[in-house]
């Protein structure tokens, strides 16, 4: 019974990984539909609308019960990103490093994504949990939670250039991850940046519902998570074979 | 250094900056380590700039403004909150990669992986509401200068309070340093750094009344709550730098006690003795 | 006991094995450079109170009026007392009486804490005759000075605790962590005594 | 069972004590008068608070065996702090 084999034993952590790895399309989906749920990010709501158009939207007996379920949503699923970059983090320990700074550091990372948008979920909570409040009141939440949930790029920023670095610096036979992927890191946190500028305008590409700050973002960070879907499948894939070819 | 980082590498060149960091890029075995280092510099620079000159809202306001005053005081620097914020939140991940390079001293040390792990979530968790709070309320206050003075003033409260008043995480996360230098055996820090941390912890309970007091040394802007603590910290961050320095300097990626640098200069106090 | 005292001219120079010309740092330097470092810090505390202080001193006056002097100078006594086991526990442990180093310890552990239930007597009695941190700038000032002494003193026991530990079996007793938590202990002292001049005496 | 160094420590201790006392004294005198600042008192509390520091830092805290960086680390340390703490109540008086 006790040799059972440093390749068994991978083999059943490798498959856990896999099946960490396959909540991420169900995750999704459920991301997905309640970002078509909430009234307001199908057509953006503009920072233009006044006070008491915010109220009014909060109002609305047709948002209101949209507002709070896809927020319910989200406050359920946002932290299920997490173990898709603990995987990340595993896969960054194969890689030819001297030391752990760069998975430590996308630990650190891991829980700052979700906990920012966790604020900006608040945020929209609790404007919607007593709409008959003063509409400056109202007015103040939204923006806070626009706010919150625009400009805090700055842990994916990191994550992705820390993962590029990682990458770049991965100088072994087979690297773990190719290097375009390193480069699409890169893009896809040059494409982050304009967000962070959300509070200077209230109209145009860096308004809240602009271009850059809402689609390029969004779309972004969406492209973002598919991909690495898609390459840390391979990543385990390809390391549960050589564990295999291993124990054989 | 130690000689396998030079092994099978060509001379580092003299030349220009950009062919020197090429040549680390390519041949230094303590890359990794001189990323971090180099970040933690730049950007507690760069923060430094971005709090004090741009947004300029270190040294910190009074916490007495009346509403109006309050209106007042984010009108005077729109443009600062905004762009220095925007600059902050952008930079702010960097954080990321400090605390790790912090974490790893702590690795490298002869004590439980537990103190490297709990100082790096609590670094990472410290981010939210020791720096990113204040950027997003700012830039919210700042956003719509004809915003009721009374949620201004809310707004403003909130902002420093979160910024000043985040106290637990800085003074568990020095202790835990405190703790692993001092039982460390692998001499990565000096022990007297071990005790500068307990300085450094003792300061974020003095910060305290900032909750309490609205005006007068211990309020949040006050010459103990803030001034005094600042210097600590200012002097506290400058040590780790340089030992954090010296650190990579002698590490040589073994397990064992840190080999001492040949020209080490040892401390005042100890040449003494 | 005494024998280890006479047999060299500076017996502890002898026993730590330091410099020829017998000066050595008691306990760790690092330490000395936190309680420089500290102190400093103290300092900086002390003359903002002292500044303020000047800047209304009726007020002080009449707040401090209603500190009892008495209570100021037993807490310093009980105090001293403290520091002078802790420097007769140094002692005894370089000359090797281990029980008589242990029991000295005991002692300072015991007047340290007399030391702790006198102040949180003497903080309830302030406060229920209406004087909390709250009240003026004097009683600011007296709760944060005396309560940031309180937690050195609370940090105090934990190096106590150290130089207990290590005095109590014969595979430690490292003469060094002695001498180190024993400089820590003093330093608490001295600071109290400034505070006490400061808070209790000064007009 | 007395070695010198127990006596030495115990006369520290006792003189520790009696400037504490005497200090009872500087602040118990003019009970009337204790109402209005006054500098002689002050300085005599901060001098005499300054000796005792020096007493225990050197005494029990054995700085006087210790190299001579030390010592005036030590006393450059309580200089500073007589010198502002005077300082700063002599000139914000007078501010």
């Amino acid at each position: 019974m006790e040799p059972v084999g440093e390749g068994g034993e991978e083999l059943r952590r490798a498959d856990g990984e896999l099946i960490l790895l396959w909540t991420l399309p169900v995750l999704g989906v459920i991301w997905l539909s309640a970002f078509l749920l909430f009234p307001g990010f199908v057509q953006p709501m503009s920072p233009t609308m006044s006070a008491e158009e915010v109220a009014a939207f909060y109002r609305d007996p047709e948002n209101l019960p949209r507002i709070r379920y896809s927020m319910i949503v989200f406050n359920w699923f946002a932290v299920g990103l997490i173990p898709i970059l603990a995987l990340i983090v595993l896969q960054m320990r194969r890689m030819a490093h001297r030391t752990p700074i760069f998975s430590y550091a996308i630990i650190a990372c891991a829980a700052g994504g979700p906990t920012t948008f966790l604020m900006a979920n608040l945020f929209w909570l609790t404007a919607a949990f007593r709409p008959e409040r003063d509409p400056a009141q109202t007015m103040m939440f939204n923006d806070l939670a626009w706010v919150t949930f625009s400009s805090q790029v700055g842990f994916l920023i990191a994550q992705s250039v820390i993962l590029a670095l990682a990458i770049y610096l991965d100088r072994q036979e087979r690297p773990v991850f190719h290097p375009w992927v390193a480069h699409f890191n890169l893009v896809v946190a040059a494409l982050l940046v304009p967000a962070a500028f959300v509070g200077l305008a209230l109209e145009g590409p860096f308004a809240w519902d602009g271009l850059l700050t809402f689609w390029v973002r969004n779309i972004a960070i969406g492209v973002w998570i598919v991909v690495m879907g898609v390459v840390l499948g391979q990543a385990i894939t390809r390391q549960r074979a050589e564990d295999e070819a291993l124990a054989a | 250094m130690s000689a396998a980082a030079v092994e099978a590498a060509p001379a580092a060149p003299s030349g220009s900056l950009i062919r020197k960091i090429a040549w680390h890029w390519r041949y230094d075995e303590k890359r990794e380590l001189w990323i971090g280092w180099w970040t933690l510099v730049i950007f507690y620079n760069l923060y430094g700039v971005l709090f004090f000159v741009l947004a300029r809202t270190q040294p910190p306001p009074e916490p007495s403004l009346t509403p109006a005053e309050i209106v007042q005081w984010f009108a005077d620097r729109h443009y600062g909150l905004l762009y220095g914020y925007a600059l902050v939140f952008i930079v702010g991940g960097a954080t990321a990669i400090m605390n790790a390079t912090l974490a790893y001293t702590m690795r490298r040390m002869s004590v439980s992986r537990a103190f490297a792990y709990s100082y790096l979530v609590i670094y990472a968790l410290a981010t939210l509401p020791g720096m990113l709070i204040m950027g997003v309320v700012c830039t919210v206050g700042a956003m719509r200068p004809d915003r009721d003075p009374e949620l201004m003033s809310w707004l403003y409260d909130f902002a420093f309070l979160s910024f000043e008043g985040t106290m637990g995480v800085f003074l568990i996360g020095s202790l835990v340093w405190m703790t692993a230098v001092l039982l460390d055996k692998n001499r990565v820090f000096p022990k007297w750094f071990g005790y500068l941390n307990l300085c450094n912890a003792l300061t974020e309970v003095v910060v305290a009344p900032a909750w309490i007091f609205k005006r007068g040394v211990f309020a949040w802007d006050g010459a103990i709550a803030w001034w005094i603590n600042m210097a600590v910290f200012v002097t506290y961050t400058a040590v780790f730098l340089s030992l954090l320095r010296k650190m990579i300097l002698r590490e040589d990626f073994g397990t064992g006690p840190l080999p001492e640098l040949e020209s080490e200069s040892t401390g005042a106090l100890e040449a003494a003795s | 006991m005494k024998t280890a005292a006479s047999t060299a001219s500076n017996p502890r120079a002898m026993a730590r094995g330091h410099a020829d010309d017998g000066r050595f740092v008691p306990g760790q330097p690092d330490m000395w450079a936190f309680v420089l470092f500290e102190a400093l810090v103290f300092t900086s505390y002390f003359t903002v109170y002292v500044i303020r202080r000047t800047q209304s001193s009726d007020l002080f006056l009449q707040s401090q009026s209603h500190l009892d002097l008495r209570v100021g100078v037993f807490n310093t006594l009980v105090l001293l007392a403290s520091s002078w086991f802790v420097a007769r526990c140094v002692q005894a442990a370089r000359e090797r009486s281990f029980r008589a180093a242990l029991n000295n310890a005991y002692l300072t552990m015991l007047f340290g804490f007399v030391f702790l239930v006198s102040k949180v007597i003497e903080w309830t009695t302030e406060i229920e005759r209406g004087f909390s941190f709250t009240t003026d700038e004097f009683f600011s000032f007296y709760y944060f000075l005396t309560g940031i002494h309180f937690l050195h003193l609370l940090i105090g026991f934990v190096f106590l605790g150290v130089a207990v530990y290590q005095l109590q079996s014969p595979a430690r007793r490292s003469q060094e962590m002695v001498e180190t938590c024993a400089t820590y202990w003093h330093t608490i002292d001295f600071l109290w005594v400034l505070i006490f001049a400061l808070l209790y005496v000064m007009r | 069972m007395q070695s010198p160094s127990d006596k030495r420590l115990l006369y520290v201790w006792l003189a520790l004590s009696a400037i504490t006392l005497a200090q009872l004294a500087l602040g118990s005198r003019g009970e009337a008068a204790s109402l209005t600042p006054n500098a002689a008192i002050t300085s005599s509390a901060v001098v005499m608070a300054l000796i005792k520091v020096r007493f225990i830092i050197r005494e029990f805290m054995e700085v006087r065996h210790a190299p001579a960086l030390l010592c005036r680390l030590t006393d450059l340390w309580i200089a500073l702090t007589g010198v502002s703490l005077l300082g700063s109540y002599f000139i914000g008086r007078m501010i």
